[in-house]
């Protein structure tokens, strides 16, 4: 089944994104595939390449990467919403890219299910 | 659940006030670009989502943008399936005469029919 | 003390939580906190009895960005933010029910 | 249809929200949503009067991460993230009462 | 209100649940940096944030660390001020004995009185 | 009077930074002293200088920034929540600066009052 998956919140301040990456993990483990990945509102927080935390804590963005490289996900940080958070190219983390608002609409034509994680 | 021709039932729920914070404005962004895609559109107004619908709305006190305006606008753009939940608007001391728009107003269990009916459903 | 509460009453229970606890002082709602001060909506009565033991004011700016100007509580003194900031001047300490 | 609560019950009211209007299917607490489904919390009523309309299970990895995998209502079913995405697969939608 | 020498009373009002947001422990951080400017520090739990103070917190499952022991630790650096609403348990279906560490059981009326002496009140 | 403030929350999302800016604004006009304000949790995001809001929406950063230089307003950003969230001095926006916990706590004893504003 093609999922999509929607993030409203940044990482760490609430846990939606952790949620909807051990989601997405499980259903790539069972076989599915992840469509697309939405980042918006805080959301597109989670693609930052700048961020640090520490050491014995788990590293939110490069998570998000790590499955975009390794399972082909489209990590997609709307523009319009990056603008308003100051995410752009030039701190954008690998794997992330930034589009516009049709690509959320889109996935929701094209996958079976839309999951919304929120605050 | 209807996939007739290609067209999927694509529903937003609002259930939070205007201004305190942005799920209001970034949701109503959504429903624009959506309008684009030639969807069966529908927006739901629940709890203090209904607030949204306010007339009179006026932010200059607090500097920021009055988004209120673009409900009007969505006639244009060829959506006009708004609900209100009925309840909501009474336990707020609201009627259809506080609201900007015309709307379809539902009891919960109405409301919660129509959700079930959807494709989509996107909350913010 | 100055009690500041910015979520709506149903949303959220940060009034309810601070009607429960608060022994006196002044109660300020800002941001979607005003709703609760607002004619028919059902906090109405919260906010009727917490008038009893507490001065219940209300940011009007707040208050007029949600359309809500013309259903204000009687009894709610409304203020803007030079009035926030006197409140929180004169009550010996504050704190935000967030 | 999959209604997903991830807010506590006494700190918000989706859980309020969700059970008032949703009408059928399976309702799934995450998060902090899963406070509500444990012994001796006050919407321990509201979950067993919702478990005669709706199926109601739990996202165990969170309910283990607050301390409370003890104590978790009887048939409230406990599920992983596998058991979440077959959930979200096995219901015809799903709606985050976020 | 006191300001005896320069001391002053911090509270830390704990409304949150853990790890569902991020505020329970970035408000642990703040008190933790408190300790070391020898104030009058105390730490009040109310509404969900009794379940911060849940013992058998085990974090694996949702890959985050599990920061509750730090609490334990609290008695360290002289932070032995940790009051609970009582209310707040019950509703809960808490007790003491839930909690991880020894702490002042309060009624609401205590709690508001409490809150009232305090100079600072730090909320996340 | 000696004004203390911290923000928890980030631009946009909520309106925490808007109340607490039309705050210090109208404290400032009054005669007051704001003493530091302080960005915590997601507060941080408030200090990116890559923000670029519509251009009929409030510019927040820009605001901060303003009122840092023309009020001189000491605006810290906490060093351990920048750092979990992407913020660094390569994209802090003017007038801010990024620093430790114990500048809030020292804003507390040191002002009249401390006022939160948050989520």
């Amino acid at each position: 089944m093609k999922f999509g998956i929607l993030i409203n919140e940044g990482p760490y301040q609430h846990q939606a994104s952790d949620s909807a990456y051990l989601f997405c993990k499980a259903a790539l483990e069972k076989g599915h595939e992840i469509s697309r990945v939405f980042f918006y509102n805080d959301g597109v927080n989670n693609s930052t390449k700048l961020t640090e935390p520490p050491q014995d804590d788990r590293n939110i963005v490069q998570r998000w990467s790590k499955m975009g490289e390794e399972h082909g996900v489209d990590l997609v940080v709307c523009v319009a919403a990056a603008l308003r958070r100051g995410i752009r190219d030039e701190n954008l983390a690998p794997g992330f890219r930034i589009s516009g608002l049709g690509q959320l609409v889109e996935v929701g034509i094209q996958a079976d299910r839309l999951v919304v994680f929120g605050d | 659940m209807s996939e007739e021709g290609g067209i999927k039932k694509f529903m937003f729920v609002n259930r939070k006030a205007p201004y305190g914070t942005v799920y209001a404005l970034e949701s109503l962004e959504v429903v624009l670009i959506t309008a684009a895609f030639d969807q069966d559109v529908s927006l739901a107004f629940l709890d203090d989502g209904v607030y949204q619908l306010k007339k009179g709305q006026q932010t200059k006190g607090i500097e920021t943008k009055n988004f209120s305006p673009t409900f009007r606008a969505l006639d244009g753009y060829d959506i006009e399936k708004l609900y209100v939940e009925r309840e909501a608007m009474e336990e707020r001391g609201l009627t259809e005469a506080d609201l900007l728009v015309d709307v379809i107003v539902l009891s919960r269990v109405e409301m919660g029919e129509l959700m079930e009916q959807q494709d989509v459903v996107l909350s913010c | 003390m100055l009690h500041i509460i910015n979520k709506a009453p149903q949303e959220r229970n940060s009034l309810d939580s601070c009607l429960r606890v608060a022994r006196t002082g002044t109660i300020l709602l800002i941001e979607d906190g005003v709703y609760a001060a607002t004619r028919g909506n059902a906090a109405e009565g919260k906010i009727k009895d917490a008038m009893t033991r507490f001065k219940v004011c209300v940011l009007g700016p707040d208050l007029d960005a949600r359309g809500m100007g013309d259903r204000l509580i009687e009894g709610v003194q409304s203020v803007g933010y030079d009035g926030f900031v006197d409140l929180v001047a004169s009550e010996p300490n504050c704190q935000s029910w967030v």
